[in-house]
């Protein structure tokens, strides 16, 4: 699904990925990890077009991704970012209704009603503005507005960020719901263990390097994980 | 001195402009056996927010160069040639001191219009320090001869001389009307032009019998004037004085129209728009009756009546800032023509002493007393059937005043 | 002391005044809102508006009102193609930048209509122009009863284009939040373009309402773009409602301050409300938070 | 206090010093004496505007009360113009303290600050219009007479070289700042005003030092103009003119630069000067081929002319930034 | 105690970022806060250093309360911080960068310059001193940001994630400067995610989680605290790593 060879990029003359490998397959949970700053969300940036690479290639469902976000969601690659980033000035509806802005217009209804019904929460909310719903509110919101664009694939990043225990782990039982309907899942986190439960396969970064990847029960079981988060 | 031929039509203007061009651009020796020209500098805003006004001035003065040196030149200096050296104000008056010293550099022998205060207060004042003389065109504030400037002299009537000229013909043809107008609302802009002009009327104007019913000021430029005519709805006066620019007088009128705001008699002093011809055109209903105290120049003057044929052949309306300019070279050609001698020392003695009469004005003989033309008033004119017509003094009438005006 | 009759006229004229100030003033808010910029060619735009429904009717005859739809949609292209092609790149997101552009293109209009028409004060006649409603003791001018529910309706419309059309939702994502709005595949470049394009639409419209009952000049724009700061201001910087009710509001205070304390002093109260409302409540009536 | 870093100031004031005796021209030093009033108030504006990053579009403000006060307190009190200078500098001062006091705190910046500058400007712009004691609409007129206790000159030259006195003053100034303690909390704010805070700079104290300072510089050249043309009114001394001279200098010269206001408008009224010589009879079109150049220096030389001399003459620049 | 705080509770409309949050910070010590992302660490400081006003509690420095002061005046009384995300003045070189960290004892300007100097020398900018500060790496900018900090010389320096984006090699160099600093006396508490410098630095730790102190106490201890390994890795995050530890021993 997702290819990405060897991408180098950074700002300003300082180089943030240096060089990073990852690949999605059909139907997969991939986790990326790693600690605050390696360059998690760097990566995404330059996968959702944000970021031009220095170098390096980013192949998706068999074609090279054009360097700009129009291109990246009319392939279908959606990329729902770190603090959400929803529109706080409009509705559950219109922030709903602006995930099919470029991608997935024609069945905006249908979509919507699926979206309605895998958070019923939102449906309640539909005309609150949405900067006053709570965090966990506006992070099911950012994900709903992705899903409106019909992802052939969707890059979760940070979901888990600012939300209590208790929602967390609603949250990663909803990502699994999503991707247990066949709906291949990029998931960029710092919560490891509730990550790799999910996940299928997992890569961890250090310092823009992918330092350990494999399976995602491998990856659970191996003793550095410990030292590459918490320092032991 | 004959200024003018007698027998104009289009296609002598425009045979004698390109007379003139040849003339200036005749390779010098053609020119050798006359006397060098003697430059004039021509000072007028043709950039910014004045620059329609310094264009008529301009036209004015170039015209008046035109028909001098077409007679002949300055006689008494060898038929010299006036020469026009220009210079754009640009509508501040710094401009118009850097155009002066410019024009000083190039060796003027005096400097004519400014046409606003402010420039003709800063020119004049820069060109006194070369003792050159300076004659201002238009601008009417009474500072710009009473600082006691030896070189600044100015043809046109000044604030007070224009006010006081204001007041009497109004008083005149109230009376030779039985006197029908009794009470008044002053509606005036609200810099000092307009509130000083408010302020003397409201001190005058009850001497002779009239109520001041209201001052109203309004500030420039004015975006909505249909309170003020609110308020003059509800005063219903007999006689209304704006003294407005342009832009709020047109507003004003059409607001007064349109609300059925129907005096015996708009009086105007010094206004921008009621005596102006577009005003006139572009608004027949509103203008209609409109009386205005200001410049102009004199209707039954033949060769006032030839340049304006001139001018209206060339598509410009014959705006007072033309004959003003018109005359001012001329006056200032007559004094090189006494003084005998392109200096500056002498032509300022010789304006001094001019009684220069031939002029496109209602003025009498040039009398210049401390810089102002003692001779010089305005007139009373009034829009009829469409026509800027002079109402008053009767000496230079050319209709009867229609008072109080059928509206 | 004035007579209800006058006061409650006078009431009435603010209003209509107002709604006309607020329709100059929804495009410098509506680019405000969104660029984040304050655009300095704003007046000099409405004075070129202005000229051209002047030169549509003395040049071909056609009634300012009609030059509404050709001119809104001309200004929108003018508009689109300014952003677009001049002060984005030009800027190259700076702000101080994006000033001197907007100062630049200012002075070229200006002297650009100064070259073409000089400097001279131009007005159009109809009959309509002089029309009023009568009702009962009121005299209300018909045009600018037109211009009140012109400038209304146009308020509607572009409530209506904000909030229910995709290319409004769209402005007004970016308006808040460009980094998710790009992610959505929103190309925030043309967002830009057609909310400027919107702007200089609603001037032209503004100035098809107000030529029946005006002038212009090329240095008219000054004129209308004080009060217009002062409106976006008071309505709060970004905000539509914002800008109709606080235009609305401006008209009343300019008309009643006139009244009551003379019009020159009415000015100054303009100012004061201006100052008063950056001081202690800059967001204004209705925007949003910083 | 290095003495090096004054060389280029000292050799630019030097090199202007010496035009009048070069070119006998007084047109030239009119001028001259004109762009450097402007200059003036550049670079009044450069240091609040530029230096501190609190952008004003309504320096009038301050350039108006150095006019008035110079010219009403020697036209109503008969004031000596010296002192009545000393006097403008202060008011000038005090304005920009008040003004800051006011919008600083209550947290005021970007627009929203350009915004109340230009609010003072217009409020002040319409009080001197209707005040009997700014004459109204008809200005305030000195009487002239030259001599040096009176602020006024016979010969242009001598002008010039009271304005290039106090631009070199101005420069004296600027460069002094930049090499500073105040200099360098003056840039911290700008960039970053948190930064600066948890480095112990006080940003509101900084900030009003900063406008008073340049409320000073500007009255100042307010005062130069009110000697020279020995006249004002409204829209001259609270004009927008006046408030967009003294921007436009500094952003096209150099931002925050020391020469950047001196650069800047020579830059401009050279450029005017020369669009006005081949524009013609048609009013405008000058000020067309201006605005597109302007236009075009912000696309293609951001940064200003000492921004273009950085990048193509590197040690130039770098000798004459400083 | 050089600085303690007490219930301090910093709300944001609904939302509370600390909750009633108590700490002390010894002097001459190394003290760190970790806790996960958004637990409010970063509030913390800005509330200690003055930048925000808590909606309850105290802020004591030396025993004193100085919960009203502003940033510039704690900043005077010698507690200095450094921002997560750096902040140079883009403008400024990297000697100017510190010279207006310096300036706020060294009124003169040489003074300043010699003290700014120094100050780079020590945290290793000393060879970068006329680069713009736009030009340095990240690892460059987190040392300007301390640099700048120390020019303050401050008795109290707070670090808020100055190691986050670095390389291992540039964490190894960076741990010992920081050591040195508090070596001269100058008393540090830093936010910090890389636990290795955390552990290998600090002395006592506490651990912040939705804005709740959830421990305090020596790395080591606070790092096998079942509570701070759910909050830093997830739910049933303890039991499994335990297990995991198990496996290997």
């Amino acid at each position: 699904m997702l290819d990405v060879k060897s991408i180098r990029t950074g700002y300003g003359g300082v180089e943030v990925l240096r060089g990073i490998d990852l690949s999605v397959g059909q139907g997969e949970i991939v986790a990326v990890l790693g600690a605050n700053g390696v360059g998690k969300t760097t990566l995404n940036k330059a996968l959702s077009g944000l970021l031009a690479l220095t170098s390096g290639s980013i192949t998706f469902d068999g074609k090279p991704l054009g360097g700009s976000p129009i291109a990246a969601v009319e392939a279908g690659l959606i990329h729902v970012p770190e603090g959400r980033k929803i529109f706080p000035n409009m509705s559950i509806q219109e922030n709903l209704e602006l995930g099919s802005y470029r991608r997935g217009r024609a069945s905006r209804a249908r979509n919507m009603e699926r979206v309605y019904e895998t958070f019923p929460k939102l449906r309640q909310r539909m005309t609150q503005m949405a900067g006053t719903l709570s965090g966990g509110e506006q992070q099911m919101l950012a994900i709903g507005r992705g899903m409106m664009a019909e992802p052939k694939l969707l890059i979760l990043d940070e979901p888990s960020l600012g939300l209590s225990p208790l929602l967390v782990e609603e949250m990663f039982e909803l990502i699994k719901r999503l991707n247990a309907d066949g709906l291949p899942i990029m998931l960029v986190e710092q919560n490891v263990v509730q990550s790799l439960e999910i996940a299928h396969r997992a890569y961890i970064i250090e310092n823009g390097l992918v330092t350990m990847s494999g399976s995602a029960a491998d990856i659970a079981a191996d003793p550095d994980l410990k030292r590459a988060y918490l320092g032991l | 001195m004959k200024l003018v031929e007698t027998h104009l039509n289009r296609r002598t203007v425009l045979k004698g402009g390109a007379a003139a061009l040849a003339t200036l651009s005749a390779p010098a020796v053609l020119r050798a056996a006359e006397p060098a020209p003697i430059k004039v500098g021509i000072l007028q805003p043709v950039t910014g927010a004045l620059a329609q006004d310094g264009e008529y001035g301009r036209l004015g003065a170039e015209l008046a160069i035109e028909d001098i040196n077409k007679a002949g030149g300055i006689k008494s200096l060898g038929g010299a040639k006036l020469q026009m050296v220009f210079g754009d104000a640009r509508s501040t008056p710094e401009a118009g001191t850097q155009e002066v010293e410019r024009m000083q550099e190039e060796g003027v022998v005096a400097i004519v219009g400014g046409f606003a205060s402010p420039i003709c207060l800063a020119a004049s004042q820069a060109a006194s320090r070369y003792d050159l003389p300076y004659l201002v065109d238009v601008g009417v504030s009474d500072q710009i001869t009473g600082r006691g400037l030896k070189n600044t002299f100015r043809f046109a009537p000044g604030f007070s001389i224009c006010t006081a000229a204001a007041i009497q013909n109004l008083v005149r043809i109230n009376e030779a009307a039985g006197k029908p107008a009794k009470t008044v609302a002053l509606v005036h802009e609200d810099g000092l032009f307009g509130t000083g002009l408010a302020k003397l009327m409201a001190t005058e104007l009850p001497k002779y019998g009239f109520e001041i019913l209201e001052q109203i000021a309004v500030p420039t430029p004015s975006r909505d004037l249909s309170n003020v005519t609110l308020r003059l709805r509800s005063l219903n006066p007999d006689l209304i004085i704006p003294s407005t620019y342009y832009g709020e007088t047109v507003l004003l009128a059409r607001t007064m129209q349109q609300q059925r705001v129907r005096p015996k008699a708009v009086y105007s002093v010094l206004n921008g728009a009621a005596s102006n011809r577009r005003f006139v055109a572009e608004f027949p209903e509103a203008a209609e009756g409109v009386m205005d105290c200001n410049h102009w120049y004199d209707p039954r003057n033949e060769r006032s009546k030839a340049v304006q044929a001139r001018v209206e052949a060339v598509g410009k309306p014959y705006n007072y800032n033309i004959p003003l300019n018109y005359s001012s070279v001329a006056l200032l050609a007559d004094a090189l023509e006494r003084a005998g001698a392109a200096d500056r020392g002498k032509v300022i003695e010789a304006l001094n002493t001019s009684t220069f009469k031939d002029h496109l004005m209602p003025y009498g003989e040039t009398k210049f007393v401390n810089g102002q033309n003692m001779g010089a008033a305005p007139v009373s004119t009034q829009v009829q059937k469409g026509q800027i017509k002079v109402v008053y003094p009767t000496d230079f009438s050319d209709a009867k005043p229609i008072f109080p005006a059928n509206r | 002391m004035y007579s209800p009759t006058i006061l409650i006229e006078a009431v009435i004229n603010g209003l209509l005044t107002g709604a006309i100030y607020a329709l100059i003033a929804l495009g410098l808010t509506l680019v405000y809102g969104v660029l984040h910029i304050i655009n300095f060619a704003h007046g000099a735009i409405l004075a070129s508006a202005m000229f051209a429904v002047w030169g549509l009717k003395t040049l071909f005859g056609i009634d300012p009102y009609l030059s509404i739809l050709v001119l809104a949609t001309v200004f929108f292209c003018l508009g689109y193609g300014v952003q677009r092609l001049i002060i984005g790149p030009a800027a190259k997101g700076e702000d101080g930048n994006i000033l001197l552009i907007t100062l630049g293109i200012s002075i070229f209009i200006e002297n650009a209509l100064l070259a073409g028409f000089g400097s001279d004060t131009r007005s159009i006649n109809s009959d309509f122009a002089f029309s009023i409603v009568e009702a009962g003791p009121f005299l209300i001018s018909s045009p600018r009863l037109v211009g009140f529910a012109g400038s209304l309706i146009v308020t509607a419309l572009l409530w209506f284009i904000m909030s229910r059309t995709d290319a409004g939702k769209a402005i007004r994502a970016v308006a808040r939040e460009k980094l998710g709005a790009s992610l959505m595949g929103i190309d925030v470049g043309h967002v830009y373009a057609l909310t400027f394009g919107l702007g200089c639409a609603a001037l032209a419209v503004a100035a098809g309402l107000l030529m029946p009952t005006f002038y212009v000049n090329p240095r008219i724009g000054g004129a209308f773009v004080n009060i217009a700061f002062t409106i976006v201001v008071l309505g709060g910087m970004g905000s539509i409602p914002g800008a109709m009710i606080g235009g609305l509001l401006i008209g009343l205070v300019e008309s009643l301050s006139g009244l009551l304390l003379g019009e020159s002093l009415g000015q100054i109260g303009i100012f004061i409300i201006f100052i008063l409302v950056l001081l202690l409540k800059p967001t204004g009536l209705f925007g949003a938070k910083a | 206090m290095k003495l090096n870093n004054y060389i280029p100031i000292i050799l630019v004031t030097a090199a202007l010093a010496l035009v009048p005796l070069v070119f006998s021209s007084n047109a030239l030093a009119n001028f001259m004496a004109m762009a450097l009033i402007i200059t003036l108030a550049a670079q009044g504006w450069n240091i609040l505007g530029g230096v501190a990053g609190q952008t004003s579009f309504g320096h009038a403000f301050f350039f108006g009360i150095g006019c008035y006060t110079a010219a009403m307190l020697q036209f109503h009190f008969g004031i000596n113009a010296w002192v009545a200078f000393i006097l403008a500098l202060v008011a000038g001062a005090g304005a920009g303290f008040i003004l800051g006091f006011l919008s600083f705190r209550a947290g005021l910046r970007g627009s929203y600050f350009a915004l109340i500058t230009l609010a003072f400007a217009e409020l002040m712009r319409i009080l001197a219009n209707a005040s009997e004691w700014t004459g109204g609409a008809a200005g305030l007129l000195l009487k002239l007479k030259p001599g040096l206790a009176n602020m006024q000159f016979e010969s242009r030259a001598s002008f010039l070289w009271l304005a290039l006195a106090f631009v070199f003053v101005g420069l004296v100034i600027s460069r002094a700042i930049a090499g500073s303690r105040f200099g360098a909390q003056l840039v911290a704010v700008r960039e970053n005003e948190d930064a600066a805070r948890a480095l112990g700079v006080d940003v509101l104290a900084v900030k009003l030092k900063a406008i008073s300072l340049s409320g000073a510089m500007t009255a100042a050249a307010g005062v130069l103009y009110v000697q020279n043309f020995l006249y004002i009114d409204a829209n001259i001394g609270f004009g927008v003119w006046i408030s967009i001279e003294a921007l436009l200098a500094p952003l096209v010269g150099g931002r925050g630069l020391v020469l950047g206001p001196l650069i800047g408008t020579v830059t401009l009224h050279g450029l005017g000067e020369l669009t006005k010589s081949f524009a013609g009879r048609t009013p405008g079109i000058d000020l067309m081929v201006f605005a597109v150049v302007l236009i075009g220096v912000v696309a293609f030389a951001s940064g200003g002319v000492l921004g273009l001399l950085r990048r193509f003459a590197p040690g130039l620049a770098r000798r004459i930034a400083a | 105690m050089m600085l303690r705080t007490e219930t301090i509770t910093m709300r944001f409309g609904g939302l509370t970022a600390v909750d009633q949050a108590s700490l002390a910070v010894r002097k001459g010590s190394i003290t760190g806060l970790i806790g996960p992302n958004g637990a409010g660490k970063t509030t913390m400081f800005a509330v200690i250093a003055g930048f925000l006003q808590p909606t309850g509690g105290q802020v004591l420095w030396q025993g004193n309360d100085i919960t009203r002061l502003k940033p510039h005046q704690r900043a005077q009384l010698g507690i200095a911080r450094t921002f997560q995300i750096v902040q140079p003045f883009q403008g400024l070189n990297v000697l100017e960068n510190i010279t207006v960290g310096s300036y706020l004892r060294h009124p003169h300007t040489d003074d300043a310059i010699a003290k700014a100097r120094a100050v780079a020398e020590r945290v290793g900018l000393g060879g970068e001193l006329e680069q713009p500060a736009s030009n340095l790496t990240v690892a460059g900018r987190k040392r300007l940001e301390l640099a700048r900090a120390l020019a303050t010389e401050p008795k109290l320096l707070l670090l808020d994630e100055v190691l986050a984006g670095l390389n291992p090699s540039e964490i190894r160099d960076i741990i010992p400067v920081i050591r040195a600093i508090r070596d001269d006396g100058v008393t540090i508490f830093m936010i910090e995610h890389v636990m290795q410098a955390v552990m290998n630095l600090c002395e006592e730790v506490y651990v912040l989680a939705q804005g709740q102190m959830i421990a305090e106490g020596s790395p080591a201890a606070v790092c096998n605290d079942a509570g701070v390994i759910e909050a830093y890795l997830g739910k049933g995050a303890a039991a499994r790593i335990a297990n995991l530890g198990g496996a290997h021993a």
